[in-house]
């Protein structure tokens, strides 16, 4: 089944009333003025007028795995937290379409530039999920090799990456490369001074960068009111380049809004702007408490545009996945859960020297000092040890 | 009008007496709302003096400090919270070339009473950017006052102090020692804000600190005591400008001098009171002035923190080296 | 005479064709998609559906008046910079219906934020031109009262000024005061992540202020493309406030414009950006060396496009000014260079003390320490020169 | 090879020769292209070199620095040209929190070989903003690398160096020495970028300065050697890490010691300079190490920067109180 939607990516005088006309669902949709949509929150499939898609049964099934286990993945990481076991952990519980549907979109040649909490778009690069509990168990702030999987490390500081990811694109163009590089940040990034110079020099030199933008509609406390009182993507056209809002729960509209982006930066055309339109659906952190500033309401509503559902009312409806399938998913999950359970227990702590490591790839004549210094003194302890215990013996 | 309060209740105290106090106070800062802040020392001020006062702000540091300089060239008392100590620095170049110089470019004719409050400092298992120590960064700059307060009575005052000061504040706060509990009256009248206080008594040599080591060496001191030594233990409290004269005063009756804090040593606090205390008590040094501090490395992972932080047996060990000379 | 123009402030894809259509007029025209004119090149007045204006001759006259003072100003102060008595001059030749129309605009409880280039402002704002001349000559940094004509110490560091209006935009509504607040900045200074941040705090709190951009088509050596590859007016709408493009060398223009921006603001309907399509006659600074970067003929062609020569035209061809009148404003120019000059040279060098003046408000006693101790360092030489001198005595 | 140039013209010429040795190496910045940057360092590369290897850059120092590590990240060696010391604020964060931590952040596996020239200093008569010294600001911070020339044949061959290391490093020229001239050798191999070097032997008391305090000190050794006092000078060239070594040496030798900067004394490099001497050296000093720099006050106007700088008198009367011990 299919249905027409002519939701455009243009400002919303363009195609306000022409989206999503409420009346026609049962259920509120997540339709908004000039959201891109192609599948419903009710797991239809619809069309749209710029954004086409066509995939086999297996890739909607792999999308779907993909979801899954990332969602798993994420609740396990949770529980880590919870048991000790890590001291934070950023859930992107919601964001699964967002981060599946445009990490899926990359070619292996593209380069990733993620925030904190893009544990699904590490997952679509092959990053080994251990690799991104290091800096949330502290026992390092990263430390994977970012040029491995052409994915960038994590980036705490609010809307730094979009600058890396622009400069790095300016990069891959005087090499003359055809491969693009997506930046991700979030809605509270986009207040960022960083962000907008980032667009700055995207557009002035024509950068092949996608600036990714979920729009999870919390930044900590703060609903994106308190950012913009305008739709994200709407920020492009001031800077020279298309923007477009794509539903954020509908990983095929992601996945194919985020294709097309992508392939515009490739192409020689310059940067683009995709506001993913979802929701962080538990809280900013575990540290965090939203029943502070948000209602439950909001939560659940938003609980019923659900990403994984939706895709899995589809593949029932169209009879693309039978029960094995999902069985084995299951177990996949398992297994995935156990192997970053025992991981996380497993992973060493740093020795204490390694404060001293990589501050420098040059080295420092100051920090062979401090350490110097610091060893000495640290094996005073053992010579008082050595010492007393050899006390002891006489 | 004694109470025992932690220190996170008492900058909340303060903040509302000082909202209470004085129609132009503002608070302003990300999550500073409903919230309450990251680390609820605005719990409550949203709901009780609503949005006008207590203002939820768009994430931009930068964005944060120059709209609270305007607020103040209309006649404001902004009292900015940023987030973390690792996140003052996109509002660097505002509080540098602006909020740090705009008085002095006026020739004195404007003002800009605007607080800018940190937490910083580590030791409670956070990611990279949570628990640095930026101070020698804002005290190297004329025209912003540094400060610091150890326990909940000094984090009471010494932010009202600051909120009433005339010229820009940053305020540093020692995040870790947020839930640790003391006596506050909140009648007393304070002291200088600019004054350092000897927090101990000793005889044998001072230790100098600040905001969260000022536990570690009150610790430091019992523990020396128990072998025999007097430790005396100044508490600086204000980083720009600082009470070289109560520090000078110290030294002069025990003859030693260690500095402690977490920032690290090269180019810290510590140069600075090394440098100048030595200069003073030339002749009462019997030893040289010991820095005992972070290393020159970026903050470590969380598991490693213990042994970065400077702690008690860090603290000794310098008050061994600096008795031993 | 009076010609339709149709121009509008809106994005290029809605004007473009309809504007100043090429083959109209026999001169190349200022005219560029979205661009208000009022007031021709040639000195025709056009009307425009937008922006209206109904001025009496006498108010022409004096925006005439303003006009050929401030350059004449300005002119004065190059020579003084040349003489040695200025270190360094900002001129801003070209730029004299971009300021004076916008200042003119502004009522006494309005709020200016300037760079360093407004002296055609100040000018409106009836602040001492002397006060500007303190910091080129190098014995303050501004040094007047802000508060006095409500107008801000000039601003070096790009872009800062805007946040600051912003601020003060927001104390303003918090007042409940209906004035409104203007904040000047350059085409180069769009880029800067100050301004951006500006942008988003004044849509968020429906801040009543002005963005007053003077592009004037050169950042030193760079040319606005360097800066943005769309008009700097189109960032307005991705912020979610109006932005306009105004001809300014027209000086009716561009009050017409700055006025209904103000009282866009004032009324509660929050920011506005009004992008002055202008251009630096002269070079960016007096130590800066055109020659370098760009060709003579650009200037020559905005010669042609000069504001005050339009004005005179139009004056002229309506017979809204007599020969007196242009006699009376050379003798009001001479008097105001004789004035500038001789204060100049007038203006007293600061004591050396002044060094430690004004650190704080609230004073300090590092400062009071260093004052003390170089004041005795200072007096050491004369007790020296005196312990010389009576040396010679015996 | 030896050829004698300014100090501008050598750094033009080293940044001419590493475009010419690496095809990686770029130069970025605010009018950097035709105009030739506002000193003129980058004059001719543009038209040489074209717009793909020196790059005009939008109006926005964070996003210079920012993406100047993108390009890093992706194998390039980008120079950056902040325009005046007082513009690099708005950059500080990308330098402070990005580029100094991101080589330890993944564990050495990524490397940051990004070069950013700070024309730094007073003593030209400009504006405000146009005259600071901060290098302090950038020596706190552990990741970054800080260094100054003071002549023309260190610029030539330290800018090198520091376009070939592969840390970040804060380059600070001196721009009132831009137009001073000297020989530079261009075959010789130079010796270590941190190195210290002893730039006037003598006797009586050690001058430790960098940048455009060197020339000042010199002088004040040459005018005190009429008066019979035998000044050693050395010249730090390196402000992170520090040569301490040989500034020791020197002290062992002279028993004295006098830091000269420009930048404001407070918090600033000659507190970690006296500092640490101390301690190393502490019962060879025969004076305590004294500071001659800036006042803890913005820096001061045009007419002013005469007094306000550190220059022959003040160094010399530091010289006296220190002989004076
Ligand atoms: C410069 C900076 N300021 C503040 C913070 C603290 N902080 C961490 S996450 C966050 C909210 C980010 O919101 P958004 O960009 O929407 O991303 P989301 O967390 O929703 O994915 C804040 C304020 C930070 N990390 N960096
Ligand atoms: C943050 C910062 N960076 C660099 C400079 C140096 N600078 C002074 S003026 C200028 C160009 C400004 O261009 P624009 O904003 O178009 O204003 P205009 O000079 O044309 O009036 C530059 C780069 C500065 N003052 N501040
Ligand atoms: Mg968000
Ligand atoms: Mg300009």
């Amino acid at each position: 089944m299919s249905v027409k939607s002519t939701a455009a990516g243009g400002p919303p005088a363009k195609g306000r009333g022409r989206t999503s006309p409420r009346g026609h669902a049962a259920k509120p949709r997540t339709g908004e003025p000039g959201l891109v949509q192609l599948l419903t929150p009710e797991g239809e499939r619809v069309e749209h007028a710029d954004y086409a898609i066509d995939l086999t049964p297996e890739e909607l099934r792999g999308l779907y795995r993909d979801m899954v286990l990332t969602r798993r993945f994420d609740a396990e990481a949770i529980t880590l937290q919870r048991q000790g076991e890590l001291g934070l952990w950023a859930s992107l519980l919601g964001q699964e379409a967002a981060q599946i549907g445009s990490g899926r979109a990359t070619r292996p040649d593209d380069y990733v530039f993620p925030t904190y909490r893009e544990h699904g778009v590490a997952w679509t690069r092959d990053v080994d999920p251990l690799n991104l509990l290091g800096m949330f168990r502290g026992v390092n702030h990263g430390g994977w090799d970012p040029n491995e999987n052409n994915f960038q490390l994590y980036t705490i500081v609010i809307g730094s990456q979009t600058l890396h990811a622009t400069g790095y694109a300016m990069g891959v163009a005087k090499d003359g490369a055809d491969a693009a590089v997506i930046a991700y940040f979030g809605d509270g990034a986009s207040s960022q001074g960083d962000v907008a110079e980032a667009f700055t020099f995207a557009a002035v030199y024509n950068a092949p960068v996608v600036f990714f933008c979920q729009n999870n509609q919390w930044a900590i406390s703060e609903p994106t009111e308190k950012q913009s009182r305008v739709p994200i993507y709407q920020r492009a056209a001031g800077y020279g380049f298309p923007g477009v809002r794509v539903d954020g729960n509908d990983v095929l509209a992601v996945l194919a809004v985020t294709r097309a982006a992508l392939e515009h930066a490739r192409s020689g055309q310059g940067p683009m702007l995709v506001e993913a339109f979802t929701y962080r659906m538990g809280a900013h952190t575990t540290t965090d408490d939203p029943t502070r500033y948000r209602r439950d309401e909001e939560r659940e509503e938003w609980a019923s545009k659900d990403p994984i559902a939706r895709l899995k009312t589809y593949l029932e409806r169209e009879g693309f996945a039978d029960e094995d399938f999902y069985a084995g998913i299951d177990a996949e999950s398992d297994a995935l859960a156990k192997r970053v359970r025992e991981g996380v227990r497993n992973m060493p702590n740093p020795g204490t020297m390694a404060i001293f490591e990589n501050v420098y790839a040059d080295g420092s004549a100051l920090v062979d000092e401090e350490r110097a210094q610091f060893a000495a003194y640290q094996a005073s302890f053992e010579d008082a040890a050595a010492g007393s215990s050899a006390g002891t013996g006489h | 009008m004694t109470q025992t309060m932690a220190v996170a209740k008492a900058l909340n105290e303060s903040l509302r007496k000082a909202l209470e106090n004085d129609p132009k106070v503002l608070i302003m800062g990300e999550d500073v709302g409903k919230l309450g802040g990251v680390f609820r020392i605005t719990d409550g001020l949203h709901k009780d003096f609503g949005e006008g006062r207590v203002i939820d702000t768009p994430l931009a540091e930068s964005g944060i400090v120059g709209t609270a300089i305007g607020l103040a060239l209309r006649g404001y008392r902004p009292v900015v919270e940023i987030q973390f100590d690792g996140f003052v620095f996109p509002a660097y170049d505002q509080i540098v070339t602006q909020l740090a110089k705009m008085h002095a470019r006026a020739l004195g004719k404007i003002k800009l009473p605007v607080v800018i409050r940190i937490p910083y400092g580590g030791g409670i298992g956070a990611v990279e950017h949570h628990s640095e120590s930026p101070e020698a960064l804002f005290a190297h700059i004329p025209g912003l006052k540094v400060v610091s307060p150890s326990n909940p009575s000094d984090a009471y005052w010494m932010l009202q102090q600051a909120i009433e000061c005339d010229d820009p504040v940053i305020f540093f706060e020692p995040k870790r020692r947020y839930w640790d509990k003391g006596e506050v009256d909140v009648s007393a009248l304070p002291g200088d804000l600019h004054r350092a206080v000897v927090a101990q008594q000793g005889t044998d040599i001072t230790l100098a600190a600040y905001g969260p080591m000022v536990k570690v060496c009150l610790e430091a001191a019992a523990a020396a005591a128990n072998e025999g030594r007097s430790l005396e233990v100044v508490d600086l409290r204000s980083l720009s400008p600082i009470d070289f004269d109560t520090i000078q005063a110290s030294v002069e009756r025990t003859g030693r001098l260690v500095v402690v804090h977490e920032a690290p040593v090269f180019y810290g606090a510590g140069a600075e009171i090394a440098a100048r205390i030595t200069e003073r008590c030339f002749y009462h040094l019997e030893a040289p002035v010991l820095r005992v501090g972070g290393f020159h490395a970026p903050y470590p992972p969380a598991r490693l923190e213990e042994e970065y932080l400077p702690g008690l047996d860090r603290v000794l060990d310098a008050v061994d080296r600096a008795l031993a000379f």
